[in-house]
């Protein structure tokens, strides 16, 4: 919400309302992502219940250790977040960015992680499309579960991606000086943004990697 | 609302620094963040797309003066419907009233300066350009031709249209309207002024705020859908494509799951603008006030649980078929509530026939007409005759364009003079009401037969014993047309050669009528501070007189 | 068809009559709702007209009145529903016994195969007074099956059979619309439907040429395709009887039964691993890309034919 | 509203001792997820996710120490996620219901 910028924007009676109402505007957002998601949720709760083999099969195909650790890695992101709003809070501006950084460098990593995941589905050609090449269960169903994957994980990526841009900003608002005690709701709610994409990959992890886990 | 901000000024001073003078040039138009020139922006842009939607009506109801498929190609027909639906929907009706009215009333109504987010409230006009342009680019450049719904398999596999730009463009529109309505429930929640409680807020308020609910609720699945089509024509991933394992009937879930909604998004507004003018020309308290402002949110709540009625005969679930048939007849008990309270209002009322109270009488019993069909849809055994018949075109066409558009004009009518600081010809706009009136129920009266009768829509040529009707139709259609050129034009000439308009000139309650017309850049010299309940019209105080008001 | 400016139209079916009935309930209420409404309207802004000396007088509400208004439509709008799903009930419930005829939709034409082999392509001939059960696919897109004497219409779908049934009362010939969006040629995706007397029927029936009866081209698929090296009684425990599989209670092997109607019949040809056989491994291949529709529809025929009759042996 | 949270501070034990629960409860669902249970196995990570997810929005995000307004809205996102899917598979759940005649 760039609408935080200066001290006060005018259409606003103090900084209290100002902050008030660019958290709402978040979390009113963060709705918004919900159904955003909630469209895939649902599309992969119709086609989980048609075909639970193939997407066991498909799932078996994961990687779980780095499905698991980018799931720790984003948790101890979601840690440096509200490390980082409690610094602020307190006017701590060296480790508000110190822990920017932090998060930034876990997001990049949960990136680079999951690339390389995509790599090896490329070269295992289960990625959909023409090449597609599925053995073990029916194809068909499985290049849904693959579709899902992809579709399901890559928008969560792209959030990521806008989260980390998002940090960058704050970042360089932080070092012009412009976080403090008073006005830090930037901070604020880039952090909710953040927790948010959290809880998302918190659900597609079970849903997609732990499936299959057991055999 | 009385509000304790000194008494406003004199209409003398129509000439010191208004919004409109506030800055001129290009410039200080297209970066503006005061929301009432982002509302002309709106403005401006919405006429643009309603024009080119109504262009292709024109050219769709040519088409069927007669049986057999002569003016156009069926593949030029099936785009210009698509089109027409798509512009109509997106581009002009969904973000028709809050877009302007809206944008330009919601800070007023409330005693604030601006909406929360002025920066995103003008990013909101760039998305909705630039969805609008791609959109065009699509239809300059051979159009689309899925029909509204874009329904699959056919456009995720079988079109071989600009589907894919098209629906790039509604994403884009998407966010645009998802920004007004999180800008709205943010202002109305953390921006009222101080002694402005829930319960003196007028009408429209509630209206933009159960809008609002429903956008940023119902528009992000529209988007995800639209993306998974888009990803479907490009990587084959098979979600919608039974050829690959997928089931078609789920992106008509996705889709009804925002569009039946949206459909509350497009007369939610036209309902709160109808409660503010009935209360004006009654000089009245609106009867059961709770009830209006609650039912506008039981038709927002109600609405996101009834879009499987859209799918009775496509596949769904007989179960889940009932379930969907019975909510759609609870929705219609909050809608009931409105029309009957609206008509209590006029009851022992002080009726002026001005033009909005023409609009909003039309819009009441053109809206009964078209929310009645809707029970004949929601009916699961008539809709098995009636469905993807010309009785629902009629039934959508009676809301949308009898009812939303009519609450639309109603409303620029109404907040004409506090927008451009003039009053418009009050003789020439209730002419052209008339017309309107006239030409709509022409148009689409004859639609309703048809449909019985069993003519299927979107069809390009059609069995003989159909034709009387379409040609009672297509001449409406010419009268409805030169009916809607009429306030264009006149509303237009009205900025140069009419008389300047008093702060107030309907003598009406609410806080943007305390301001001058048109208002400062801020709206208020000073925040108002509110103190009655809204519409605070006092029994045995001076009745306007007519005469101010040409 | 008529010519002219027709309100109403025919109707042909024991359905329609019902729908009409139902119409005419629903324009009752409406009727009275939308001119209560108007006459209300038109009175009270004459009576009540703004002029010197007349004020409004200001009445914040009337809580029994409200709950008046919103009752009444409720109750009466309760009764629409219950009416509507009663009929909608009946026309996803066909009779046990109605004559079946398969309906292939592809852009933009309806190919009909009757029982006794008959085929027809936009034309659709149909007994007077007999229960007639549709059994419809579609190749490509959705289309839907529309026939306004009949007040029927029903959405076609790729990959799944949809069902339907009427029971003709008048007979004439009416419309065949595709009442689906479905591409270009979607307004010319119509044709006609004859309603015959039994014995003029029977007359059209004897007189149409046939090649060759559904079961029978089943019967030649089945060995064609060397169904019958996994399905017959000689085959050993490779796969399952199919006699008598038709309408029965199949256990699967991931646990569940499924009814074996022709959806199922149709998915363990086109992709036989999505439900397996209990009992049975996942042996059979897919003849998805190897069979049309119509072609599975003829298989659908025969296994159907088999009734409990050993598999591979024809009954007729 | 967060200006709460603020005035609350919170102590930072707090935020660890949620992200050690965080990190528990992913070694729990990974666990779990190595035994077959059957039909159970789908209910119990998602049990386990939804935990894990409250506690992010209580601690992490403040909402514990939030006003009402905001419990209202990050509910309301739930309920129709739940409007959402719920009637979606009541399509689905429902399809083969109706019995088949021949
Ligand atoms: C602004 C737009 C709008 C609005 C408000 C509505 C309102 C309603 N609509 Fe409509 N509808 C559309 C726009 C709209 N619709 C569109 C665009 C389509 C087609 C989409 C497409 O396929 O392209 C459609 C299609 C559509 C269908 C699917 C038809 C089909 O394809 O087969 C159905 C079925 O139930 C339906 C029902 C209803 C109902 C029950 C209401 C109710 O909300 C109406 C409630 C109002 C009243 C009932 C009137 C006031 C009440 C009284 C005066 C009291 C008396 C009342 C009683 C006795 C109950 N609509
Ligand atoms: C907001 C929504 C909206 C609005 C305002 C309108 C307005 C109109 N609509 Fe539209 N309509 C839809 C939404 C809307 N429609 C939708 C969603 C569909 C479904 C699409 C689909 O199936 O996918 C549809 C479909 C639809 C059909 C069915 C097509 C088919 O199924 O084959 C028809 C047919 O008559 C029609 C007619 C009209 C007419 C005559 C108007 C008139 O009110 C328009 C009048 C406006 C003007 C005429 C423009 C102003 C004047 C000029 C530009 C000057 C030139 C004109 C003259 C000189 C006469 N519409
Ligand atoms: C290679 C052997 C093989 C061939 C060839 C084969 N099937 Fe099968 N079929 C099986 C097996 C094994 C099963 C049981 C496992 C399953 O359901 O997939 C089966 C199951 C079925 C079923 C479901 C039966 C039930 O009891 O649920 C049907 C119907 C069927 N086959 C029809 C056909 C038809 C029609 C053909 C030819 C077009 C065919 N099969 C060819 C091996 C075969
Ligand atoms: Cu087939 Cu329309
Ligand atoms: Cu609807």
């Amino acid at each position: 919400m760039s609408e935080t910028g200066g001290p006060l924007a005018h259409q606003f009676a103090d900084l209290a309302q100002q902050r008030e109402a660019s958290t709402l505007g978040m979390w009113t957002f963060l709705v918004t992502e919900v159904m955003f998601f909630g469209g895939l949720f649902a599309g992969y709760a119709v086609y989980r219940h048609a075909f639970p083999a193939e997407f066991m099969a498909g799932s078996r195909t994961l990687d779980v250790l780095l499905g698991s650790v980018n799931t720790v890695v984003l948790i101890c992101s979601s840690l440096t977040v509200v490390l980082a709003v409690h610094c602020a809070q307190l006017g701590q501006t060296r480790a508000v960015n110190a822990w920017i950084v932090a998060t930034m460098v876990l997001g990049a990593a949960f990136l680079a992680i999951k690339l390389v995941e995509y790599g090896h589905k490329w070269h295992e050609n289960l990625v959909p499309g023409p090449g597609f090449l599925f053995e073990g269960a029916n194809e068909t169903p499985a290049r849904l579960f693959f579709g899902f994957y992809f579709v399901m994980t890559g928008m969560h990526a792209v959030h990521m991606v806008v989260g980390i841009g998002l940090w960058a900003w704050v970042l360089a608002r932080s070092m012009r000086g412009l976080v403090t005690p008073e006005h830090h709701s930037h901070v604020e709610i880039v952090g909710l943004y953040w927790h948010f994409v959290d809880i998302v990959w918190i659900f597609l992890f079970p849903l997609l990697y732990l499936l299959g886990a057991h055999e | 609302m009385t509000s304790q901000s000194p008494s406003p000024a004199p209409a003398v001073h129509a000439r010191r620094e208004n919004y409109l003078t506030a800055g001129y040039g290009v410039k200080s138009w297209l970066l503006t963040t005061d929301h009432k020139r982002i509302a002309l922006l709106y403005l401006i842009s919405i006429t643009l797309f309603f024009m080119i939607g109504g262009f292709f009506a024109v050219l769709m109801r040519l088409e069927l003066i007669t049986p057999a498929g002569d003016l156009v190609k069926a593949e030029t027909y099936n785009k210009l419907f698509t089109m027409h639906g798509v512009i109509m929907v997106f581009f002009f009706l969904i973000p028709s009233i809050p877009a302007t009215l809206g944008n330009f009333l919601v800070p007023m109504m409330i005693g604030a300066k601006d909406l929360a987010f002025p920066r995103l409230n003008l990013l909101s006009w760039y998305l909705f350009v630039l969805g609008g342009v791609i959109t065009l680019w699509a239809v300059i450049s051979g159009g689309v031709d899925t029909g509204w719904t874009f329904y699959t398999p056919y456009s995720s596999v079988y079109a071989n249209t600009h589907v894919i730009a098209t629906a790039l463009g509604i994403f884009i529109a998407g966010f645009s309207s998802i920004l007004t309505g999180l800008n709205f429930i943010v202002t109305i929640h953390k921006m009222r002024a101080p002694g402005l409680r829930w319960s003196r807020l007028p009408l429209f308020i509630w209206a933009m705020y159960a809008t609002s609910l429903v956008i940023t609720l119902g528009t992000p699945v529209l988007a995800i859908t639209i993306v998974l089509v888009a990803l479907e024509r490009l990587f084959q991933i098979g979600i919608f494509d039974p050829a690959l394992g997928g089931d078609p009937v789920l992106f008509q879930h996705l889709f009804w799951f925002y569009s039946h909604p949206a459909v509350y998004i497009m007369v939610l507004p036209s309902m709160g603008v109808v409660s503010e003018i009935v209360a004006a020309f009654t000089r009245k308290r609106p009867f059961g006030y709770g009830f209006i402002a609650g039912s506008s949110l039981a038709i927002a709540v109600l609405g996101f649980l009834v879009w499987g009625h859209h799918m009775f005969v496509s596949g769904q679930s007989v179960y889940a078929g009932l379930v969907f048939s019975l909510l759609s007849y609870l929705v219609a008990i909050p809608s009931a509530v409105k029309v009957f309270n609206w008509t209590a209002t006029l009851y022992k009322g002080s009726v002026s026939l001005q033009t909005p109270m023409l609009y909003a009488l039309g819009f009441i019993g053109l809206f009964t007409i078209g929310g009645l069909t809707g029970l004949f849809l929601a009916c699961m055994g008539l809709d098995v005759h009636v469905h993807d018949t010309y009785f629902v075109v009629a039934h959508f066409h009676y809301i949308m364009v009898g009812g939303a558009v009519m609450g639309y004009l109603g409303g620029i009518h109404y907040w004409w003079p506090k927008i451009s600081g003039r009053l418009y010809p009050e003789f020439l706009a209730k002419l052209s009401a008339l017309i309107l009136f006239i030409g709509f129920n022409l148009t689409f009266f004859p639609q309703f037969v048809l449909g019985y009768l069993g003519m299927p829509r979107r069809y390009h040529a059609y069995a003989d014993e159909f034709a009387v009707l379409n040609v009672m139709s297509t001449a409406g259609a010419s009268i409805l047309g030169a009916g809607y050129l009429l306030p264009l034009a006149y509303l237009l000439w009205s900025l140069k050669y009419s008389k300047a308009a008093e702060p107030n000139p309907w003598q009406a309650t609410g806080l943007e009528w305390k301001t001058p017309s048109p208002p400062p850049k801020d709206n208020f010299e000073q925040t108002p501070v509110v103190t009655h309940e809204s519409y605070d019209y006092l029994e045995g105080a001076d009745v306007a007189t007519e005469a101010q008001v040409v | 068809m008529k010519e002219g400016l027709p309100l109403f139209p025919d109707a042909a079916s024991t359905w329609a009559r019902d729908v009409d009935h139902l119409y005419f309930y629903l324009l009752g209420v409406s009727g009275f709702f939308a001119l209560l409404i108007c006459v209300l309207i038109v009175v009270f802004a004459i009576r009540y007209r703004r002029s010197k000396g007349h004020q409004a007088v200001q009445i914040p509400g009337n809580l029994p009145l409200e709950l008046f208004w919103m009752g009444v439509p409720l109750v009466l709008a309760l009764s629409m529903f219950a009416w509507g799903a009663k009929l909608f009930v009946e026309v996803s419930n066909p009779p046990a016994g109605a004559t079946e005829i398969h309906v292939v939709g592809k852009q933009w034409m309806w190919k009909i195969q009757h029982r006794g082999g008959q085929r027809e392509i936009d034309e659709l001939h149909v007994p007077l007074g007999e229960p007639v059960r549709l059994v419809m696919i579609s190749q490509d897109v959705i289309h839907s099956f529309f026939v306004p004497a009949f007040r029927l219409k029903r959405d076609v779908l790729p990959g799944r059979y949809s069902t339907t049934w009427f029971q003709a009362t008048r007979p004439g010939t009416y419309h065949l619309f595709c009442a689906e969006y479905c591409g270009t040629k979607h307004s010319h995706m119509v044709g006609r439907v004859h309603v015959l007397e039994p014995a003029e029927y029977e007359r059209w029936l004897a007189s149409t040429p046939v090649l060759e009866g559904p079961v029978d081209a089943g019967h030649r698929l089945f060995e064609a395709l060397r169904c019958d090296t996994c399905h017959s009684p000689t085959s050993g425990p490779r796969g399952p009887d199919l006699a008598g599989l038709y309408g029965r209670q199949v256990a699967l092997a991931g646990g569940g039964t499924v009814l074996a109607d022709e959806g199922y019949l149709r998915q363990s040809i086109l992709d036989p691993h999505a439900l397996v056989t209990e009992g049975f491994e996942p042996l059979m291949p897919s003849y998805a890309g190897q069979v049309d529709e119509d072609q599975v529809l003829q298989l659908i025929a025969y296994l159907k034919s088999l009734g409990a009759a050993p598999a591979g042996g024809s009954r007729r | 509203m967060s200006s709460r949270a603020e005035e609350h501070a919170v102590p930072l034990r707090v935020y660890v001792v949620v992200w050690l629960g965080l990190l528990v409860l992913t070694g729990a669902t990974v666990a779990c997820a190595q035994v077959d249970m059957g039909v159970l196995g789908t209910p119990i990570a998602l049990a386990i996710a939804g935990l894990k997810g409250a506690l992010v929005v209580l601690y992490f995000m403040h909402v514990r120490w939030s006003g009402a307004l905001v419990w209202v809205f990050a509910g309301a996102g739930l309920v129709w996620l739940v409007i959402l899917i719920g009637f979606t598979l009541s399509d689905y759940l429902t399809r083969d219901w109706v019995p088949v005649y021949g």
